[in-house]
């Protein structure tokens, strides 16, 4: 299942990209997210909470930087469970930068998502939706933050 | 290893409200029929820790008129016993059709009205034929009574109008009116989901449609409704090319799935299409009623 | 004289032996088995479809409530099974090669408590690149899947080699002067789905160990010996060691025949020593068993400017998923079948199959044959259309005749077909069909196509015993998964002693006692097996004719069998021993007791040298040829594109119908299978995960799909060697299904499908385009 | 974590106590506790029919139905077939509408619900009131043909 989206930030790349790679800024946009915390230097722990209809899952995940160019893109891969171990979710990620103008950053992101497990039995379609739906709110709140002037960097 | 410790069995409505707040929406669920939760349940999407069966409260059965001549359907009115509903005629026949049309005789005689709404499943055939005979739905909690039209009970994916501790209690219709009421359900096999589906409600008197209701089923997160199609084809007298506008109107404004039954593009195509078959068959209709 | 008790019970609708059983809900299904102290199993599928193994650690489930055992590809030793190409072990082992593969499984006091502890098994994976569709398989540097393919054994000349499973060519004539001397050709591409089996009994397995070691094992099957042969391959265990059993079984078509869950039942088994059951749950059976390939096939054919067929190439690309498993034997089938029942004098067909992390494809009713039938009948459509031939007329002028050979070169001892075309098209009305009987905004039309199938392959035996009162048992091992055969061999055997049908009984298959059958499969029960009952009862009567001979002091050749089980000396009413008396004598003298048995392997070769030239073909003998024809009428709705089947006949020379309610009832049944094949039914894939394996998502053909009338007629031309004339029917009925629906349809619409299934989102399409080209 | 309490369940006119426990379904208690596997699981989501057993007299999904519902209430399972039921059986013995089997208990109580409904069932009606039972082996011809027969001789 693959997810991708373009939208566009009203911040110069620079400060766009310590934004996507500062944990407590991500916590606060992507949907469901309860959690990150840096594990060392190239992965992060989340957790987060995917509701599908009457379905709840938590996911433990962890998150690892597989290439980073900094300002421009960052790859990486998820890798997580349900605590239950009852669905396993797996995706591979891109996110990529592009300035526009001096203070006009476009923003790439591209995902493809696995789930295996009971969720996988839950209807295709619905999966699809959903996650397609977490990438326009991740772009809503990641603009937000933006324009309100959040960023620890 | 399911999680369910409770099968709770109150005998009021107030009692089961109270049973129902003790929760928050995910540990305590409410069981009707079981068509739905109990497959879930089966299939570990859901793992309650209480069940609150509305199996023993008289309120919530059956069928019957109200002092306006409207219609009360108890939440945990079958959908074979809304199939057969003679008093479901005209206008409000669109619902009549619709329970006949879900799933298959068996899950027909298990399902309830108020289990299957308050589900939300976009795909389900009560959705839109509740949007098009603008029904409104009777929602119960702790705070009482109160109720809520179909077009706006159904919010989202499998989401709805009802709050945190709140239930579904009866769908209310209006008096039934002379007319037509039809659905059509596009799917693969019978009993299935719908690819698509459109619900058509009109009212008439002495040859003019008064009231024209149109949702399609199965193409976005909620029955799809514009008020703007209903009243194209109410003052182009469910002509041809009124049809034809509300279809694309309606097709324009889809958000369909793209799902195992079929593609999201096929869905926005055969919207107009079935549509204006639906409008066509009651034109037909109205015309030979003239 | 005939007495009531002795009426011919061949060509008879015997009720089924075991229907009582079944009607009150006694029959016993694998999982209606419970033994004492029994353990439940459960399985942690993988999450990836292809990927190394790095790690376990089962510490958290083995702790689990209720546990008693938890085994990894650890716990297994290094032996593969498989019917053609021993590439798959018993759960993965090193790497997983498709999304669901089991990695680890358990056995624990309760489901629920197995289930849970399954998923607490934590393994470490390192993530290879998946290959998901053929041509990725194909690709220059693809990843490789069996790495060790080279030096898996194999039971044919596999021409293999980095993804591809197996290459196999057959040719008869010279095609490209074939094509030379054609007036015409049309080629075509056509696509086939993944079909799900979706016997209603999902597969299971209980093994029982016992003091001594030895295991016996209860299964959802098609051949206690193929499970035999499975299991101990897969664990290196001696097949001594293994009893294999069979309980009612729940359907097959293909998906029991097979190894499913045994393998794994039976090491939890050993290593708890206790009794274990495992049944798996639908979504299971449809993410860990087996499907029907997707085809890929390239038909290219030449024709006279009459009609004659001259020259056909085809191609085939299989994808057989993760592992072998019957995929060589389907991909070699389907080559013999893509010339279909027809004179080509020069054919040429070539197939690719390759390994992709897909769940393995294998045995499926048909066996190959409704993809490239799909393909060859609608194609002859086609053809037909372009030079202004009626479809029948031309199938007809090209058909097989009693004189002609299959495709290869073997000799037809029997040929039904050109009664088959003349009763379908009777039937149907072909000829009065009318165009413009349907409502407004719906359209009709009547689909024709034709097919043949074997109905043999390998060995086969069977035991006729009499008991000391004179009644029989039959002993075959062979395995009735529901279509009847217990009931049909019981008719042969009533029929050639002359017996009444309540004096016969089955023994139920067992590895211990069975004579070997290779199984319920490749339409062969009745034939072949038949073949040995028949025999075997022969050899009875043989018996009892030289115990009544010394009885009666005359010489056998003077004797004759009698109805109602009895020997009589000819001419002499009143001379005559019945079977009692015979047999309780027999079981106290010399060449007493009376035993009959046979047992042979099917052996006309399916390749002529002199007539044709193969390569990669893995079975040197197959079987002898069914034929039939289907007639299809089917409605289409304008506004949506779904097609309706509103009538059909289905039609099939079965040699001699041994039972007509039970090869109607195949036939039927192959038909409606064959109706989900054509319009809905279909595998979807998620990238690497199956995305419907339930039934709300899978949908099979309701009693609203299929039509009420639906008409199985029988066409009778024996085969000369079959059992009272008998050849096969179990998969006849399902090849020509697709083809018929989809000829139905282009002759409704004009719109030509060349992919399946006929959804309403092709047929809209295909409605638009046609609108388009003629407008 | 689900405890299992008591239950009395009448099944096929007699009385049966077991333990349930709140999250087991119908089918569960009947098979696993009661031995009753004429009822039988195909797909445990009310999708295939071959669980189907009468409560009330009215066809139910014993997979959909959790065993605590249906204390006090009147279930027949195929070993208790009796009346219509009785005389589908031998309709589908007869018609020669039994192949694996599987499907055959579901689709007798089933069929002897509707007939009891509508005694005498046009062919159509019978396709429709069975389309939840599926089958996979016979096409469905027979059956309805059985059902027909046992609407013939079942009417007074």
């Amino acid at each position: 299942m693959r997810m991708e989206g373009t939208f566009e930030v009203g911040a110069p790349r620079e400060r766009v990209w310590r934004c996507i790679t500062d944990p407590t800024l991500m916590v606060a946009c992507i949907p469901g997210c309860e959690e990150i915390a840096p594990v060392d230097a190239r992965r992060y722990r989340a957790r987060v909470l995917v509701e599908v209809g009457p379905v709840k899952a938590r996911f433990n995940l962890v998150v690892e930087v597989v290439e980073e160019l900094p300002f421009e893109r960052v790859a990486s891969v998820t890798r997580g469970e349900e605590g239950t171990r009852a669905s396993i979710l797996s995706a591979e990620n891109m996110v990529i930068l592009a300035e526009i103008g001096p203070a006009l950053t476009e923003v790439r992101y591209s995902s493809d998502v696995s789930v295996t497990g009971r969720l996988a039995k839950y209807g295709l379609g619905m999966m699809k939706k959903r996650v397609d739906r977490l990438g326009v709110e991740f772009a809503e709140r990641f603009r937000e933050r933006i324009a309100a002037g959040a960023t620890s960097a | 290893m399911s999680a369910l410790a409770h099968l709770h069995r109150p005998a009021t409505i107030e009692e089961a409200v109270r049973l129902l707040a003790a929760g928050d929406g995910e540990r305590v669920r409410l069981l009707a029929g079981g068509a739905t939760l109990v497959a879930m349940m089966n299939a570990e999407l859901v793992d309650p820790a209480e069940l609150v069966s509305l199996a023993a409260i008289a309120e919530l059965r059956g069928i019957r008129a109200l002092a306006d001549g409207g219609l009360r359907i108890g939440a945990m009115t079958r959908h074979r016993e809304t199939a057969a509903e003679a008093r479901l005629a005209g206008a409000a026949a669109v619902l009549r059709e619709a329970a006949a049309r879900i799933a298959n005789p068996v899950v027909r005689n298990m399902g309830t009205i108020g289990g299957s709404i308050a589900f939300a499943d976009p795909a389900a055939d009560y959705p839109p034929a509740l949007v098009a005979a603008d029904a409104a739905v009777e929602i119960a909690g702790r705070r009482g009574r109160r109720q809520v039209p179909a077009r706006e009970f159904f919010v989202d994916w499998f989401a709805t109008a009802l709050a945190p501790g709140e239930m579904v209690t009866a769908v209310l219709l209006a008096p039934p009116a002379p007319g037509r009421g039809s659905y059509d359900k596009l799917c693969r096999v019978s009993g299935d989901f719908a690819i698509a589906s459109v619900a058509l409600s009109v009212a008439w008197r002495d040859g003019a449609c008064e009231r024209v209701g149109l949702a399609v089923g199965g193409c976005g997160p909620r029955p799809l409704h514009l008020d703007e199609a209903d009243a194209l084809l109410r003052s182009g007298r469910l002509g041809e090319a009124a049809a034809r506008r509300a279809g694309e109107l309606l097709a324009a404004a889809a958000d369909p799935l793209e799902d195992v039954r079929a593609s999201a593009a096929y869905r926005r195509r055969v919207i107009p299409r079935m549509v204006e078959r639906a409008v066509a068959q009651a034109r037909a209709q109205l015309e030979a009623n003239r | 004289m005939t007495t009531p008790d002795a009426a011919p019970v061949v060509g008879q609708s015997v009720p089924r032996l075991e229907v009582r059983e079944k009607l009150t809900g006694r029959a016993q299904y694998v999982a209606d088995l419970y033994r004492p102290r029994m353990l439940h199993g459960a399985i942690l599928g993988s999450p990836h479809a292809h990927a190394r193994i790095k790690s376990y650690d089962v510490s958290a489930a083995r702790a689990a409530p209720g546990v008693h055992c938890v085994l990894t590809g650890e716990d297994f030793g290094d032996h593969r099974m498989g019917a053609f190409i021993k590439d798959e072990h018993a759960i993965a082992k090193g790497k997983v090669r498709y999304v669901g593969e089991p990695v680890a499984v358990v056995a624990a006091e309760t489901e629920a408590q197995a289930r849970a502890a399954a998923r607490l098994v934590e393994v470490e994976y390192e993530e290879l690149p998946a290959i998901l569709t053929p041509a990725a398989a194909l690709a220059p540097g693809a990843a490789v899947i069996h790495e060790e393919l080279a030096s898996y054994f194999k039971v044919f000349d596999a021409v293999c080699g980095g993804n591809v499973c197996s290459r196999t060519e057959l040719a008869e004539g010279d095609v490209e002067r074939g094509f030379r001397e054609s007036d015409l050709f049309v080629e075509g591409r056509y696509r086939t789905q993944p079909q799900a089996h979706v016997s209603l009994e999902p597969c299971g397995a209980l093994a029982e160990v016992d003091a001594a070691g030895r295991v016996t094992l209860w299964s959802a099957n098609q051949s206690v010996f193929r499970v035999q042969a499975n299991v101990c391959e897969s664990l290196g265990l001696p097949m001594s060691r293994l009893r294999c059993l069979t309980p009612r079984v729940g359907a097959g078509f293909g998906n029991k025949m097979e190894a499913h869950v045994q393998p794994i039942v039976v090491k939890l088994a050993l290593a708890t020593g206790r009794p274990v059951r495992l049944v798996l749950t639908r979504e299971e059976d449809f993410e860990i068993v087996r499907a029907r390939h997707p085809f890929e096939v390239r038909v290219r054919t030449g024709v006279k400017r009459d009609g004659t067929f001259v020259a056909r190439e085809v191609e085939v690309l299989l994808d057989g998923g993760a592992y072998a498993d019957d995929s060589p034997g389907v991909l070699g089938y389907s080559l013999l079948m893509a010339r279909g029942p027809y004179r080509i004098p020069h054919t040429r067909c070539r197939g690719t199959l390759v390994y992709t992390n897909k769940l393995r494809f294998g045995a499926f009713r048909g066996f190959g044959n409704p993809q490239v039938t799909f393909a060859t009948e609608t194609q002859i459509d086609e053809i037909a259309a372009q030079l202004g031939i009626d479809p029948v007329e031309i199938r007809r002028r090209n058909a097989l005749g009693a004189d002609d050979r299959w495709f290869g070169g073997q000799a037809l001892a029997s040929n039904g077909l050109p009664e088959c075309i003349d009763v379908a098209e009777r039937e149907s009305g072909w000829n009065a069909r009318a165009a413009a009987r349907a409502a407004p905004g719906r359209r009709r039309g009547l689909g024709f196509a034709c097919t043949a199938h074997i109905g043999g392959l390998l060995g086969t035996g069977a035991i006729v015993r009499m008991l000391e009162d004179g009644t029989v048992v039959l002993n075959t091992g062979a395995v009735d998964i529901g279509q009847g055969s217990d009931t049909v061999l019981t008719q042969i055997v009533a029929e050639a002693l002359k017996l009444p049908l309540d004096q016969v009984s089955v023994a139920s298959p067992d590895t211990d006692g069975s004579p070997y059958n290779w199984g319920t499969t490749a339409s062969r029960v009745t034939y072949t097996t038949g073949r040995a009952v028949l025999a075997a009862a022969r050899e009875v009567e043989r018996q009892v004719k030289a115990h009544a001979a010394e009885m009666l002091e005359c010489a056998e050749a003077d004797l004759e069998l009698l109805p109602g089980g009895a020997v009589g000396l000819k001419g002499v009413p009143g001379k005559t021993l019945p079977f009692v008396a015979i047999s309780a004598r027999a079981h106290w003298r010399k060449g007493g007791p009376i035993v009959g048995t046979n047992t042979w392997v099917f052996d006309r070769p399916t390749v002529d040298p002199k007539r044709a030239v193969a390569t990669g073909l893995p079975f040197p003998q197959i079987g002898v040829y069914s034929f039939g024809a289907v007639a299809a009428e089917v409605e289409v709705d304008e506004v949506t594109g779904q097609v309706a089947v509103l009538r059909a006949w289905t039609v099939a020379d079965v040699g001699r119908a041994i039972n007509r309610a039970s090869v109607e009832g195949q036939l039927e049944g192959a038909f409606a299978q064959g109706l989900g094949f054509a319009l809905f039914e279909a595998l979807v894939f998620d990238g690497p995960r199956l995305a419907n394996p339930t039934l709300m998502d899978y949908k099979v053909p309701t009693s609203l799909e299929v039509p009420y009338e639906l008409h199985a007629h029988i066409v009778e031309h024996p085969e000369p060697d079959g059992p009272f004339g008998a050849k096969g029917v179990g998969e006849i009925g399902i090849n020509a299904v697709a083809a018929a629906i989809a000829n139905a349809v282009a002759a409704a619409t004009g719109a030509r499908l060349r992919e399946l299934p006929l959804t309403g989102e092709r047929v809209l399409g295909a409605l638009a385009a046609a609108a388009a080209n003629t407008g | 974590m689900s405890t299992r309490r008591p239950l009395a369940l009448r099944v096929n006119r007699a009385e049966h106590e077991l333990f349930a426990a709140p999250g087991d379904t119908l089918l569960t208690a009947l098979r696993d506790a009661l031995g009753f596997t004429g009822a039988k699981r195909g797909c445990n989501q009310g999708a295939c029919g071959a669980c189907t057993v009468l409560v009330d007299d009215e066809p139910v999904r014993a997979c959909l139905t959790l065993a605590h519902e249906c204390a006090g209430r009147e279930i027949v399972t195929i070993e208790g077939a009796a009346g219509a039921a009785q005389a589908l059986q031998a309709a589908f013995e007869e018609a020669g509408a039994v192949q694996c089997g599987f499907c055959t208990p579901g689709m007798i109580l089933t069929a002897a619900a509707m007939l009891e409904r509508t005694p005498r069932p046009s062919a159509d009606e019978v396709r429709a009131g069975l389309s939840g039972n599926l089958c996979r082996c016979s096409g469905y011809r027979k059956i309805v043909d059985a059902v027909l027969r046992a609407a013939e001789t079942g009417a007074p």
